[in-house]
């Protein structure tokens, strides 16, 4: 057992902890914060893959500007803790249990399935930044266009729904 | 040959008067109408006469006449064309059809004179005659069924013609239903026919038949079968066993009418058309005996009947009846000329009867209940004595003519070999019996009205003698009941029987039986079988004398001490009331309550509306899956998720109808 | 195919100069409903004019198609506009042409609100019912028998009575429910031959080119077979049409009974049969009871039915009961006459349809026992309603008896079960239409109401009129008909049947017949008579 | 050395508690706080992938995908706001007006 | 490194359409008109309309293979198109009357065009998500643009939760085929090893995904709610575009992985089944037309994956079965189109102010007091219905004719009985119309009168469906040729 596998299973367990805690958590601040623990477990797994952009990124604009963000909201809204209220019958226990049977299928399918990817995975040659700089800009210029308008649109979204005041 | 090359004629102008007068009568004065009515019968009788007159011009080869107008129907090989036909039969129920009517349209006129709806009276009255001639004439089956429906249509609007009587209008659709039974083996038969011979022309058809070697005895054959069926129509059209029930019924319609289409022509087309096809009849000798035998217990059933009916009418139809049984007797045994003679002479006192009626009715202001009359004699005269003539006539009583037809009909019955002698002998009795009881009601009749004191109210009814132009029919009908059969007299004397002779040719074509037979035994058994008849008559006379005569007081106790068997006679069996509870009731039943309530609305429809319904239910179902709840929502889309991946990962979990290559 | 293109474009004239009549009566701003009225009026006497001269263009000598019209429509899949007459159709067009205007006389006062839209939906109905009739093109037919719903629906729908509605809805669903699975089943064939061309299909059976599996087979001949059944309708399957009689104005009914009827009736002589001839002859006896039934059972439920017009719809039922046994008799006589019924049928219930409407003008009501003695105030019409009432019930000389007649005669010939038991709505019928009639016309005048009622106007009187003399002429002069539609049968007959040598001497007979008609029509007799030969010639 | 199925099963089952988590939460912010979570582990197992197959594609995609997941948390909490604005409450079972 | 001219010629469309909502936005602050955003977005929209034809003139892969430009792209690229424009036709006297703001709306709408463009000419399943999600966030926000109205707003929020939830799903589905095949370019997974089962759910995924946007049963949950709440305009476009879009890539899909179709055929035939049902038994007791609308954009969905199924079935022999199953589902979904943008006009136009005549009851006797737009209405619903003389019958019959041709006789025969099914409740709002009587002071009332644009709409909507179910020989000839999509 490598320190690696132990380092994973540590972040693996955390990521998984901090899920759990999201779906327990009475109140969605507390949610929130277990969800960026799971971010940080991410880019802590990123880092073991040798993703280190990706892993600076996750916790930059993730962990940092998104969950600001809601963590921002939730106190604009001053959210309390959250009424627990049964109304649908489909998402009590049946609805559990087709997710657990959903999530069950899906993760069996992948052990059994990740046979055509390599089974380990090497450090060190990973793609450098500028590999990926070449591929954003170079390969995927168009969708990288197109994330602009989207973020346009975004912006435009936030403007039309949350301002307060109706035009005349 | 004008008149041969254009049949036509004959049957045209009543059409024509009909047309007219139920156009255009509606405003006219009855003189108009009239003359239109009576013009038109009249011309088509003188045409008849010089039909006549030519006829006897041809040469035995052009007989049968046949004339192709146009062709009414085509399709693939079935061809029935308006072809009119003249033989020797065809010239008797010519002459028969159109004289009487003619007597008869005059009658009306007198007897009409009052009545609403004058010119519909005559307008239907014409097209009756159209019709029937057209039977008479018609050269195939299928007009010859023309002329059957449509004096059917006639009768029905004749007898309804008192429309606003509810009865009135019931018996007329009793009529023509029950003759629609009939039809419906007239028709069979008639597909029947086509589909052996493939033609329904009578001179084709019996051309094909000739040869064919007579099916035995209690075997139904093909011929036999649709000669069944044929009689099955013949049935209905003339009133016998078991249809006969609409007949009495028909007395609703006016006095006229009766003598005319139920005593004298229409009712006669059943024993014309079994005449008609006697070739087939021949070759069937198993529908002959059902025909012997349903008309001989048809003569002798109606005429128990008549023996307690208390309405002038009445009696007289049920002896209508009974005689047409004794036509039918005749042609099943073979006896096709006789029939045809009992029908003319028939024709002539059944008619003067009914029109005396009539004339009684007339004199009484209405009234028909005989215990209600009594001692006209001596009032009204004229319509005394015909109506006396009549009597007799029917009565057979010698020389009239009723005596020689029954006669020869008798006769033949007696020496019918047609299903071992017995048959034949125990059909001569109940003949012989039947015209015992036949001379008992007519002279219980005659005596009712005329005979005893008078039983009605001298200040109500003021009896009075009808008009000529009533009288003058009855005078020549009369006339003609007398010497109408002594035609057949010669037989008497060893001669020959000229009626016979006449109609031989038609007849005796396919060496029936009657020719060579019977003329050798005839001579020997001739005299006392005669005599025998009159004999039957004659008492049948006194008993009527004295039961009704003597002492009147005999009848009534004899009614009551036999109360059973008179109340059975005087409800006719209690026929009609079996009818409607057997036949009519349980149809409208199960149309009302079976089809219609359950299987229509209940089985079919439910199920209809019931499929709408269910889905639309199912649709509620759905439509309460759209709970609003988005967590619901995110369990649905993981359902589907899952239905995906099971189709998807599991091969046994799809659909079996999926591909039907 | 050159033989297609004589004629003009008549048939395609006949089809859409109603659709510009009616776009016509769309676009003109007018309210004056006499304006409408006459407008509509016209438009369909002229249809009628038109119609007439497919008498002239029509062909007796064979039974394909005349008149034909042949053009390229939709490229994939090969769809093309292809109309064409022969024998079968002729007359049913032209019936359809004869009663449009009479509907029109007929709602002349008894529509009073939103006349525009009921002459505009009368005469696309006139269209849809035409197009049916006239196209040879699987996919045009559909076409067309879709398009004719809707104003049929309509016509139901806004000038009908108290359950209108449902009474619409029901009529399209029911028929809708039949044709759909048609539609499948024409794709079907289409996957099968590659065309929706009908006499390019026909050809393919005939010369076995095509060759349909058994199964398959059925199953085609049933998916159409349903969508007629439910048009004529045949037992199980009518129970829509009482409530659409009931419900619909007057001239919705004649319309409804007069023709549209007739297309379920003319889809299985026109597609059932030379398509899937195997499976026809197998489904024959099925079929037959079914009408068989239909025929007494229809006449029995009449019988009983204290609604007028539902016992005149019932007896619609029982009546074409006798058509669907004709047709599937197999015979040419029984075809003959299943035509012939046809015509018949549309002819006289649609004037005891008339006449029942103008009683519900007078009074408002279909209910029996509200009449009674009606022939004391109004004669004639009791005159007019007796004459259609005789001919219904199939008395000779009238145009009911012939149909009757050569169905039950033709069947006789082949299955003499059948006909025995058809033969008995012959009776029922007489029971049925008597009883009726003497509960509404005879007796004293029961119901005061009644007393006073006007006897028919001049307008009524011409339109019954002229449908009198119309059942009169059919009755005396059928031949006119039938040997236009002899070749025509022959040919279905042929297809269903082939190689009988009975039928090819009615064949022979009538190729003769028509060689007679061509030339004079003297020595007409002696061709008729070559069929049956035999027989003492003098 | 980890194998890479590892990473790919976890990230499977971080999706599934995504999943879990949606159909369970009731807060909306917290609901969309279990998209998000999806959302990583759809990145998990695109890193995962790329880095076993020696290829970058994979984290360019991740950057899209985080960029994308910005745009929808903008836009998405606004409709939060606007929707707690609108009826005072953050709780989705309430949200219930469209319905059948 | 600056893209080479022929890519942005074949990318023209979408960054056209972009570009002018851009410049909608920017100008907003400036411009108080509002005809002139109108006029702005139908410039605009018309311009990336006629772009596609540029596009279409320069065929071939772009931008490194993640865009194609092909006949198929050309097609959809004109549909999108022409929904947006009769859309900004349809929204102008909408927005005005519920006093909306313009310029977002345009902006919105043309970038969420755009988004369709790209997903319709997506070659890459990354390019595919990215327009997916520009089109998706537009829609959530349209769909809540009626701020202060409750319904929106919860449409809004619905859809946004819902949508998000389902493009997860489609993510990991990219991921898994990542994960499988080592690519994102549909083009370069021809070769994709069927066995796969790791493909397998990957494309399970994706279908959940795609399955969510075109609104197939189970998916097709939130159909209703979404299409009621949202604004009446923003519904028509709903329901034409992004199903069209969706439905379009997932064609490409079928045609590049040939894997794709032997997983599919199964889910594609149990999906038609439910979606059929759910959709038309779901509207067989509405009372709300607008949400009867949407139910019956289920159903016809449904319709839609039959012929998917009969694609898949066909694999994808472009030169046999499958070319008129394609041509199915291309011709329907433009007849649909037409037909679902006109309807919808009219229910926001007689919808009045506040959406608040929606109900049955508010179009009893519209016969009476707007023959036309009753007409109009009919016409479109007999086209639903598949009524012929309309182009909704002849697609239908297409859709038939490729069901039975890949032998689903069955698949065929649930369709007709769902389009009986149908039929009730189309006739049953046409009954409603001609047969029954307004009330008194609906009677009463002056008719709508109808702006030009939504005169424009109608005249256009109306004729095509008339046009194109009497005479559709050059759009068939158009999606019938062999070369339809890129392989």
């Amino acid at each position: 057992m490598t320190a690696t596998l132990i380092i994973f299973f540590v972040l693996a367990a955390l990521a998984v902890g901090g899920a759990l805690s999201l779906i327990f958590q009475k109140h969605p601040i507390h949610s929130a914060l277990s969800l960026i623990v799971v971010m940080v477990a991410l880019a802590g797994l990123y880092l073991l893959m040798g993703a280190e952009f990706v892993a600076a990124v996750q916790i930059i604009v993730y962990g940092g500007a998104i969950m600001v963000l809601f963590v921002f909201v939730i106190m604009l809204l001053n959210a309390g803790i959250e009424e627990h209220t049964n109304f649908s019958k489909l998402a009590g226990f049946p609805g559990l249990l087709l997710a657990f049977a959903l999530t069950g299928f899906i993760a069996a399918t992948i052990a059994r399935a990740t046979d055509t990817v390599q089974a380990a995975s090497q450090p060190g040659n990973i793609a450098s930044t500028r590999d990926l700089s070449n591929m954003i800009f170079r390969d995927f210029v168009y969708p990288f266009e197109l994330t602009s308008f989207l973020i346009l649109v975004a912006v435009l979204g936030a403007i039309v729904l949350a301002q307060r005041e109706t035009r005349p | 040959m004008p008149i041969l090359e254009h049949l036509w004629i004959i049957p045209l102008l009543p059409l024509l008067g009909a047309t007219v007068n139920g156009l255009l009568g509606r405003t006219w004065p009855n003189k108009i109408i009239n003359s239109v009515a009576i013009g038109a019968t009249g011309l088509s009788f003188l045409a008849a006469l010089e039909a006549v007159r030519e006829f006897f011009l041809l040469s035995s080869e052009q007989i049968p006449w046949v004339k192709q107008y146009f062709s009414w129907i085509e399709a693939g090989n079935f061809r029935a064309g308006f072809d009119l036909q003249v033989d020797q039969l065809t010239l008797v129920m010519l002459l028969v059809v159109t004289g009487v009517g003619w007597l008869i349209h005059i009658y009306s006129t007198g007897y009409m004179a009052h009545e609403g709806g004058y010119y519909r009276f005559f307008a239907y009255l014409n097209l009756f005659m159209f019709f029937m001639l057209i039977l008479v004439l018609a050269a195939n089956y299928v007009l010859l069924f023309v002329g059957w429906e449509g004096v059917g249509l006639a009768s029905y609007l004749l007898i309804g013609f008192y429309f606003l009587r509810k009865s009135a209008a019931d018996a007329g659709k009793k009529a023509f239903i029950v003759n629609r039974i009939g039809d419906f083996g007239f028709m069979l038969g008639m597909f029947l026919l086509f589909r052996t011979f493939g033609t329904l022309d009578f001179v084709k058809l019996f051309d094909k038949a000739t040869p064919l070697s007579a099916e035995a005895l209690g075997h139904l054959g093909t011929l036999t079968v649709a000669c069944l069926l044929l009689f099955m129509g013949a049935a209905g059209k003339s009133a016998q066993i078991p249809l006969y029930v609409w007949l009495p019924d028909a007395m609703e319609g006016p006095t006229p009418v009766s003598a005319l289409i139920h005593a004298a022509t229409m009712v006669t087309a059943g024993v014309y058309v079994v005449a008609r096809s006697h070739v087939l009849f021949m070759h069937a000798p198993t529908a002959m005996l059902v025909v012997a035998v349903v008309g001989c217990a048809t003569a002798l059933f109606a005429a128990t009947i008549g023996l307690v009916q208390t309405d002038i009418k009445k009696v007289l139809a049920y002896s209508t009846v009974s005689q047409l049984g004794y036509m039918f007797l005749a042609c099943g045994v073979g006896a096709f000329s006789a029939g045809v003679f009992h029908l003319m002479t028939h024709a002539f006192f059944k008619a003067l009867l009914f029109l005396a009626a009539g004339s009684v009715i007339h004199a009484m202001g209405g009234e028909q209940d005989m215990l209600r009359m009594g001692g006209l004699s001596k009032k009204i005269k004229w319509t005394y004595v015909t109506m006396l003539t009549g009597t007799l006539a029917i009565a057979g009583i010698p020389p009239l003519a009723g005596f020689f037809s029954k006669d020869s009909i008798l006769l033949n019955a007696y020496l019918s070999e047609n299903s071992g002698p017995n048959v034949g002998h125990i059909l001569y009795a109940a003949g012989l019996f039947t015209a015992l009881l036949t001379s008992f009601y007519m002279f219980r009749l005659i005596f009712l009205i005329f005979f005893g004191k008078e039983r009605y109210d001298e200040h109500h009814v003021h009896v009075h003698e009808s008009p000529k132009s009533m009288l003058i029919p009855l005078a020549i009908l009369a006339v003609l009941s007398i010497v109408g059969g002594w035609l057949a007299a010669p037989a008497f004397w060893g001669k020959s029987d000229y009626f016979a002779k006449f109609l031989e040719p038609v007849f005796a074509a396919p060496g029936g039986s009657e020719a060579g037979t019977a003329e050798a035994v005839a001579h020997a058994l001739e005299t006392p079988l005669a005599i025998i008849a009159v004999l039957t008559a004659l008492a049948g006379l006194l008993a009527a004398y004295w039961l009704y005569v003597k002492q009147p007081s005999k009848s009534d106790s004899l009614a009551k001490s036999f109360r059973g068997v008179y109340q059975t006679l005087l409800h006719k069996y209690y026929v009609d009331e079996f009818y409607s509870a057997v036949v009519v009731r349980p149809l409208l039943w199960l149309s009302t309550n079976v089809f219609w309530k359950t299987v229509d609305v209940s089985i079919i429809d439910g199920a209809v509306n019931g499929i709408a319904e269910g889905i639309t239910v199912v649709g509620d179902g759905t439509r309460r899956a759209q709970s609003g709840n988005t967590r619901s929502y995110a369990v649905w889309v993981v359902v589907g998720a899952i239905v995906i991946v099971a189709v998807i990962f599991w091969p046994h979990v799809r659909p079996v109808l999926g591909v039907a290559r | 195919m050159s033989s297609l293109f004589q004629g003009g474009h008549l048939l395609s004239i006949l089809i859409f100069f109603p659709a510009v009549g009616s776009l016509a009566l769309l676009l003109l701003r007018s309210d004056d409903h006499v304006f409408i009225r006459r407008i509509a009026l016209i438009v369909s006497v002229a249809e009628f004019l038109f119609s007439l001269l497919l008498l002239r263009g029509a062909a007796l000598t064979s039974g394909d198609y005349r008149l034909g019209e042949y053009g390229r429509w939709i490229t994939t899949p090969p769809i093309h506009y292809h109309l064409g007459v022969d024998g079968i159709s002729l007359f049913l067009v032209i019936l359809t042409t004869f009663l449009t205007p009479i509907s029109v006389l007929a709602s002349w006062s008894s529509i009073s609100h939103r006349v525009k839209e009921f002459f505009v939906m009368l005469l696309m109905l006139e269209v849809g019912v035409i197009g049916v009739f006239l196209s040879l093109d699987l996919f045009l037919f559909f076409l067309f028998w879709e398009v004719m719903l809707i104003p049929m629906a309509m016509l139901i729908g806004i000038w009908g009575h108290e359950r209108r509605i449902y009474a619409a809805v029901k009529f399209v669903l029911y028929t809708m429910a039949g044709s759909i699975l048609m539609l499948v089943g024409i794709i079907w064939l289409y996957n099968a031959t590659g065309t929706f061309d009908l006499p390019t299909i026909q050809q393919m059976i005939q010369t076995g080119t095509l060759v349909l599996e058994p199964r398959a087979e059925m199953l085609l001949f049933l998916a159409f077979f349903v969508a007629f059944a439910v048009k004529v309708p045949l037992f199980p399957l009518h129970t829509w049409l009482p409530d659409a009689h009931v419900e619909a104005p007057t001239a919705g009914s004649v319309m409804l009974a007069g023709v549209l009827l007739k297309m379920g009736t003319y889809g299985m002589i026109r597609f059932c049969l030379p398509l899937f001839p195997d499976a026809a002859r197998r489904a024959a006896p099925w079929v037959a009871a079914l009408a068989i039934i239909g025929i007494i059972y229809g006449a029995l439920v009449a019988l009983v039915q204290p609604n007028l017009k539902k016992l005149v719809a019932y007896s619609s039922v029982s009546h074409l009961g006798f058509v669907v046994l004709g047709i599937f008799a197999f015979r040419n006589i029984s075809m003959q006459g299943a035509v012939f019924q046809m015509l018949a049928h549309g002819i006289s219930t649609g004037a005891l349809f008339l006449l029942v409407g103008m009683l519900y003008d007078r009074r408002h009501t279909f209910e029996i026992s509200e009449y009674g003695g009606l022939a004391t105030p109004m004669p004639k019409l009791a005159a007019f309603f007796l004459v259609a009432a005789l001919a219904s019930m199939g008395l000779p000389m009238l145009n009911g008896f012939v149909g009757e007649f050569l169905v039950l005669l033709g069947t006789y010939q082949s299955h003499w079960q059948w006909a025995s038991w058809a033969a008995l709505g012959v009776i029922f019928s007489a029971c049925y239409l008597l009883w009726s009639y003497q509960r509404v016309f005879f007796g004293e005048v029961a119901n005061d109401k009644n007393k006073t009622l006007p006897d028919a106007s001049v307008r009524e009187r011409f339109i019954l009129v002229t449908m009198s003399i119309v059942m009169l002429w059919m009755g005396i002069g059928s031949t006119y008909f039938t040997r236009r539609t002899a070749a025509a049968s022959q040919t279905v007959i042929d297809q269903v049947e082939p190689q009988r040598p009975y039928e090819a001497r009615v064949a022979a007979g009538v190729a003769a017949v028509v060689k007679a008609l061509v030339g004079n029509t003297n020595n007409l007799r002696d061709a008729v008579e070559i069929p049956a030969a035999e027989g003492a010639k003098r | 050395m980890i194998p890479t199925n590892y990473y790919v099963v976890l990230s499977a089952i971080l999706f599934g508690l995504g999943v879990l988590a949606f159909i369970f939460k009731r807060n909306i912010i917290s609901i969309f706080m279990s998209i998000e979570l999806m959302l990583n582990a759809v990145n998990l197992a695109f890193v995962a992938f790329s880095q076993a197959m020696h290829k970058v594609d994979g984290q360019v995609f991740v950057l899209f995908v985080i960029v994308v997941a910005a745009a929808e948390a903008a836009v998405g909490l606004a409709i939060i706001i606007l929707t707690a604005r609108n009826r005072q409450s953050l709780n989705v079972e309430r949200v219930d007006l469209l319905k059948l | 490194m600056f893209p080479r001219t022929d890519d942005l010629l074949r990318a023209l469309p979408e960054l056209l359409w972009c570009g002018f909502g851009m410049f909608a936005m920017l100008l907003q602050p400036f411009v108080r008109s509002r005809h002139f955003f109108t006029v702005l977005a139908l410039v605009g929209a018309v311009a990336g309309t006629g772009a596609a034809f540029v596009a279409g003139a320069t065929p071939g892969e772009g931008f490194y293979g993640l865009i194609e430009s092909d006949v198929f792209s050309f097609f959809f690229r004109l549909l999108i198109g022409m929904v947006a424009v009769l859309v900004v036709l349809a929204a102008d006297s909408y927005l005005h009357r519920e006093n909306l703001p313009f310029a977002e709306f345009y902006a919105l709408l043309l970038f969420a065009t755009a988004g369709m463009g790209v997903l319709a000419s997506a070659r890459e399943l990354l390019t595919a998500f990215i327009g997916l999600e520009l089109s998706s966030i537009s829609s959530y926000i349209l769909a809540g643009f009626r701020r202060d109205s409750m319904k929106s707003s919860e449409a809004s929020l619905k859809y946004f939760l819902l949508g998000s939830f389902a493009t997860a799903f489609f993510l990991y589905g990219i991921a898994l085929v990542y994960g499988a095949t080592g690519t994102t370019n549909l083009s370069r997974m021809d070769d994709a090893d069927p066995g796969s089962s790791l493909l397998k759910l990957g494309l399970s995924l994706i279908l959940i995904g795609i399955g969510f946007k075109v609104a197939a049963a189970p998916f097709q949950i939130w159909t209703p709610d979404v299409y009621e709440g949202a604004p009446t305009p923003v519904t028509a476009l709903f329901s034409a575009g992004p199903k069209a879009a969706a439905f379009a890539l997932l064609l490409r899909i079928f045609a590049s992985v040939p894997a794709a179709t032997h997983f599919w055929f199964w889910a594609f035939w149990v999906l038609a089944a439910l979606t059929m049902f759910a959709g038309n038994l779901g509207a067989l007791l509405q009372t709300n037309v607008k949400r009867l609308l949407a139910y019956s954009s289920i159903a016809h969905a449904g319709y839609i994956l039959v012929a998917f199924a009969a694609v898949t079935f066909m694999a994808n022999d472009l030169k046999g079965g499958a070319a008129p199953a394609y041509a199915a589902v291309l011709f329907y979904l433009l007849s649909y189109a037409l037909v679902k943008i006109g309807a919808f006009t009219i229910v926001s136009e007689i919808g009045g102010w506040g959406e608040k005549n929606l109900t049955l009851d508010d179009y009893a006797g519209l016969a009476q007091r707007q023959p036309v737009a009753a007409a109009l209405l009919s016409l479109y619903l007999l086209s639903l219905l598949g009524l012929p003389v309309t182009a909704g019958f002849f697609g239908k019959f297409y859709i038939f004719k490729a069901a039975v041709n890949s032998h689903l006789i069955w698949l065929a025969v649930l369709m007709a009985i769902n389009s009986i099914i149908g039929a009730y409740y189309y006739l049953r709002v046409i009954v409603v119309m001609y047969m029954r009587e307004g009330s008194a002071e609906a009677m009463a009332a002056a008719p709508v009168r109808f702006p030009v644009a939504v005169n424009v709409v109608l005249a256009i909507t109306g004729i095509g469906t008339v046009y194109f179910g009497l005479f559709p020989n050059q759009v068939l000839n158009l999606i019938l040729q062999p070369n339809l999509i890129a392989r």
